[in-house]
């Protein structure tokens, strides 16, 4: 009896893993419509196969050897045959996987319309073998940083990971923002911003639309367990705050981009909405439902202001402003914890930040520069300016549509 | 032989075409168009970012025709785009000369063939 | 083991709600998608900003105070922190906001191409937090109408929500069209009415795949309990018929379309699915698979002659036909219950349709005159002409496809 | 006590049997996509049409009588009111719906952008209801081959249908194709094959992912059982070896595409990806992770040749690569089984394909030229030059869009 | 030197683009246009209403060709649009006069630049 | 009056209306087309098969003014186009006479309407 009752709990917490990574697996479509929408149609069939790719590279990469390094769990997943404890070690691991394929898909957006193609291939590869699952291994996974110090000590709290996926994976874009410069004609001679436009707005708002559901799996996913009453509140209440959260972030910058421009800018909505989640993502499960709205809706400020800066001020050229919506309404994610979970502090929280941001932004400009040195890491100006559809894809995205 | 090309708001495309039939005109031919004149461009926005779009989406209608008939078409154009008035943008009429029109079909060339 | 039993119940239905809740959410996207390919392009992206917003709006006002009137769950969810009994209080209402905003959604398409945003947001935050939530408390909230008459005396029965939720929308969305008239340019001088076509079908068609998908969590939720073989049957059999309407009401609406118009005419395809899966919404739980098949197929034919009677002769000008689908189908579906629920009447049945539509449509009516009083209802002329993109939201949608 | 635990475990089972089938009736807008993305925009929304239409008519018959030849359900479902013995009778039929769905979907590409509507409908009535199932009925159903022998006893073993679905489905393709010629311009009078660029990548590219998810109901749902550790084991390592095998098909296809033609072709890329799904569907349940990988790889080299062979070679025109994805690769999958399974044979194997084979193709092609007698097969050339979605669906998908 | 403008059915555009170039013709400016002439639009249906579609799709071909050319040009158009005795829609060639052709790249002008 | 015509790479819209505006050209129609000529188009590739785009996107500018004025016109056109000495698929000017035109607007014709 007490084993049949084992047996519907470990049934019940694997199917729930299952389901909300194959959410999760969703964002990556939801990924490549949002950035597919934002850049221009030359530079579309591109960004579609570097998202396609990207997700193939990091489901390799991980099952090979990053999954074993950040949890430990086998070389070539050699140990996940045997059960888990409490759900299949099969099931923790495709939950897992479909996180650092996110990490990677954030890249892809900042970098957008001049990277060479292939260059940002084995930039994957690196990534999601080594780079993330390293730090990875000492936020989850429980190692010390280069066994130097834990964070654990300092009550480091990343729920479901504001700053351990979307810093990260922001950090690592905007290394490569940085190495890459920004795309031709984007600044002119006096150094104003020229806005490019995304070529289709109702993909990019598809994309949010799936982002915002498969968050559901991301967030809800993280509380590990279901198979009890008390950790079925918690993923429900979890739920609730990420969709309060990405309610929040939609109507704050919408109201923001209306006060401030004059109208209702849909390109910000789409980025309150994802900056809504991402603010929750660190704490997800200790918000009211009226203070995770009030978290998302900061997100949702900060993202406008982010964008606006990065482009006009820093001169960061981010085509579908991944460096604004993950990493630093990440960091905000970060710093909102202990707002409302007292066990949290902002010192802790900063420390891991800075851990997070040091290395990952770290080995990856530095993987970046080597790339560079090695095989070039971007497009030449003239396959710029006929797209990198046809000369990285050989092919455009919209081959009968007559564009201006 | 004459070519009448005309520049006009897209939105007057369907009154335009059927006041031409109704003068028996029968063909015209119609392009997509991005004009630049008085009437200036609006503004938009893109991430916070405003722009100027210089160019307005315009209708280009080309109808070669007879010569003792282009005064007529001129006339039937303008009543059907100068509306209320006449607004900035309403477009503006070119004519030129053709030299020769042949229809592929039959090999007709000429006035026959408009 | 009683509790531990328990426990598992507990977790199963949480997690049940919440699946389901993701699914109706997702809707959200299908009406976005939906309305985007059915509205011309020079509208599209006023359209994605309204249905993200009227989404993110509905979602705060319902936590605010909406749900505490339907279901008295308490103000800003102050009630739902506590366990429920045999489910997740905050799973609930994560299942039962999504509803809110499908309702609110179904506003969005008739009232498009013309009316100004933030009135429409306006009216969204009335509608979601006073208008649909008191008409809910009198139906699955169990409370008396205006203290006057309880609907549940008459045996008024609504499954999941073909009049609770699919007509109340219409219902507003009706008075909507009737205060703003219809498009410029819609009806000529000899009131003959001009097709004015959507842009992109695949878009449209899109949008009804996932609403179709999403209606599973719609109507097999709204069984509200899943860890019994009982309610494990009734769902199973739920999903059965919502998929057999789906497919009869497209089956129908195609054949019709072939006979009538002598093509198969797409857009009455997706509007046959749809109207299927409103048809059987009020009543999925009692009929046979076939059963369901025919009540779809009816659906179908009906939204396919109430489109062409309110374009044509009525002069109601609905873009998307959300009124023939969601309102005319809506009543159809409530009749249709009694024919295979032995315990509902008819006379019941219009009187709960009567007291929703009169209730919604009134207070629609009259809120929609205030705000043209206030604030305007309708953009000018020539911001009509240029397509509301530009007047509301400063952008195209398609900024690089040159359209005819 | 025994009571309460065996309610659970039938909830769970049905609940598991409901999410996996929405997963996949969820590929039927895959498909959609995919296909309207691949086709040129003049016969995009005609194929919208045929996808719709095929999924309602395969619901439709498969209740009406298909299921019962397949699986003894009854006529009408009448079997289904009843419960099951472990999980709920409704949902294996909603789980078995779905698929048979797919397998007509796998049809409607190849055959696209000139055959009249009417015809492919009429074929997917027969096909849905009789081919099909009575296919099915031999191998999962455990019938004799007409009467002759078992399948059962050569050892032909296909978890999830690489060859009783996808197989299945390109062997009516390629009866079709065959009967139907290829596209009006396809080859020039030296036979030279001209590529016609489908019009919207991003909705191909979209297409794949929604596969891709769906894809984890169809093998992970093929387990049929969850509520045990067992189970539970299984589903999740089917889950991790289908996401593998997508992954190893895109990586594989596109180097080989890179390789071979110096660009990374994204049609190479999606194909790959489902190449892979493709060909671990007939054996998810034994492989390694990293076994998986591999056999999804050769699936999606496998693909690349395919598609240039029947292309180039075969003059074979199949617009979506269908014959080569699901057909070749479908045959790859049964093949790949004995690799990892010591339970099954290359013999059992091969005549298992051969017997799906040689029955769907030659009752399809009957079918097809009766058919081609009966009402005529083929558009007008006039009709195809301007496209089929004027002459069958009187109407353009994308009507403001100027095209090439 | 002339201008040449032709009107041709879309699915004629490869065929007329190589015999140009068979006989030497090395400049062509292609236009997506809308056609309005004696071949009748379609009909079309949106939710259950039917409307004729007015202007069917055309391509505009350009081709800027020196005077004793202007003869041969035009026959291969003919030839390769008039396919099977002639349909209607087949299409129109305009000709008219050209005073000045300027190639940017070097400045040449006059019939070296065509 | 004439209409120049210029035929030009898109990239270079941008900066050919301004250099048009600076020297006080108030009209231009700007078309999408597609061109044929010196500079070859590029090879795609589709599912393995690879195949030439023989049209280029290019646009073209009509530009109606004052005969004294078509030599400034010409020469701030390719002060813009011709970047770096030149390179092949710059474009090409044509110079066509215009008999009329006519703002709709106003009812101006001749040189005013210009
Ligand atoms: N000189 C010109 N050359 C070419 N096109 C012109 C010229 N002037 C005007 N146009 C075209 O005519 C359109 C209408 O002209 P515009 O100046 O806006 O209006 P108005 O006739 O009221 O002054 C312009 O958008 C442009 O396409
Ligand atoms: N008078 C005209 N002016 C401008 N364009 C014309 C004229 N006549 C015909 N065209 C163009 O030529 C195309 C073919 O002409 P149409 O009358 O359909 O064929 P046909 O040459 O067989 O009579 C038309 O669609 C239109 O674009
Ligand atoms: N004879 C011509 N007739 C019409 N258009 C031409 C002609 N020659 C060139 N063009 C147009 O000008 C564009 C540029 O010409 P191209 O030959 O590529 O460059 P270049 O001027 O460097 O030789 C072509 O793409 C084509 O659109």
């Amino acid at each position: 009896m007490e084993n049949q009752l084992f047996e519907l709990q470990y049934a019940i917490d694997t199917f729930y893993f299952l389901v909300m990574g194959a959410l999760v697996m969703w964002m990556a479509a939801g990924f490549s419509m949002l950035e597919a929408g934002l850049v221009r149609s030359k530079n579309t069939a591109e960004i579609l196969t570097k998202n396609i790719g990207l997700f193939a590279i990091a489901c390799t990469m991980y099952m090979l050897y990053g999954y074993d390094l950040m949890y430990g769990g086998g070389v070539l997943l050699n140990g996940i045959s045997g059960e888990g404890e409490t759900y299949s070690n099969a099931s923790d691991f495709y939950f897992q996987v479909v996180f650092v394929a996110t990490a990677m898909s954030i890249v892809s957006g900042a970098v957008a319309e001049r990277m060479k193609l292939f260059t940002f291939f084995l930039f994957a590869v690196i990534f999601t073998v080594f780079i993330y699952p390293l730090e990875g291994s000492w936020t989850w996974g429980g190692q010390e940083v280069f066994g130097l110090f834990d964070l654990a000590d300092y009550g480091f709290y990343d729920f479901a990971g504001s700053g351990i996926v979307h810093m990260a994976g922001a950090s690592a874009a905007l290394a490569g923002v940085l190495v890459l410069g920004p795309r031709k004609g984007k600044y002119d001679k006096k150094g104003n911003s020229k806005p490019m436009l995304g070529a289709n707005l109702p993909l990019a708002t598809l994309g949010t639309f799936i982002l915002w559901m498969g968050w559901f799996g991301f967030n809800g996913g993280s509380v590990l367990a279901m198979a009890s009453k008390e950790s079925a509140d918690a993923v429900a209440m979890v739920f609730v705050n990420t969709n309060a959260a990405a309610a929040g972030g939609v109507i704050a910058a919408l109201l923001l981009a209306k006060t401030w421009f004059g109208k209702a800018d849909l390109t910000m909505a789409l980025n309150g909405a994802l900056a809504g989640l991402v603010a929750i993502t660190a704490g997800p499960d200790t918000p009211s439902a009226l203070a995770a709205t009030l978290i998302g809706s900061v997100g949702g400020i900060i993202v406008v202001f982010s964008i606006v800066i990065l482009d006009r001020k820093l001169k960061i050229d981010d085509p579908v402003g991944a460096i604004s919506v993950h990493g630093v309404v990440g960091l905000w994610g970060l710093l909102a914890v202990p707002l409302t979970n007292s066990d949290v502090g902002f010192a802790g929280q900063l420390i891991g930040a800075a851990t997070i941001f040091v290395w990952v932004f770290g080995a990856s400009l530095a993987l970046w520069f080597a790339l560079k040195a090695i095989m070039g890491i971007r497009v030449s100006a003239n396959e710029e300016d006929s797209g990198v559809d046809i000369s990285e894809c050989g092919m455009e995205a919209y081959p009968e549509f007559v564009t201006k | 032989m004459k070519m009448v090309t005309v520049i006009i708001q897209p939105k007057r495309l369907d009154s335009v075409r059927e006041g031409l039939s109704e003068i028996g005109v029968t063909g015209i031919t119609a392009t997509e168009v991005k004009g630049f004149g008085r009437q200036k461009g609006h503004t938009e926005l893109y991430r916070g970012a405003e722009f100027v779009v210089e160019f307005l989406p315009k209708v280009k209608l080309e109808i070669a025709i007879t010569d003792e008939r282009v005064e007529q078409v001129i006339e039937t154009i303008i009543a059907c785009c100068k509306v209320n008035g006449g607004a900035i943008g309403d477009g503006k009429i070119f004519v030129s000369s053709l030299e020769q029109v042949i229809r592929i079909r039959t090999g007709e060339s000429g006035p026959d063939a408009v």
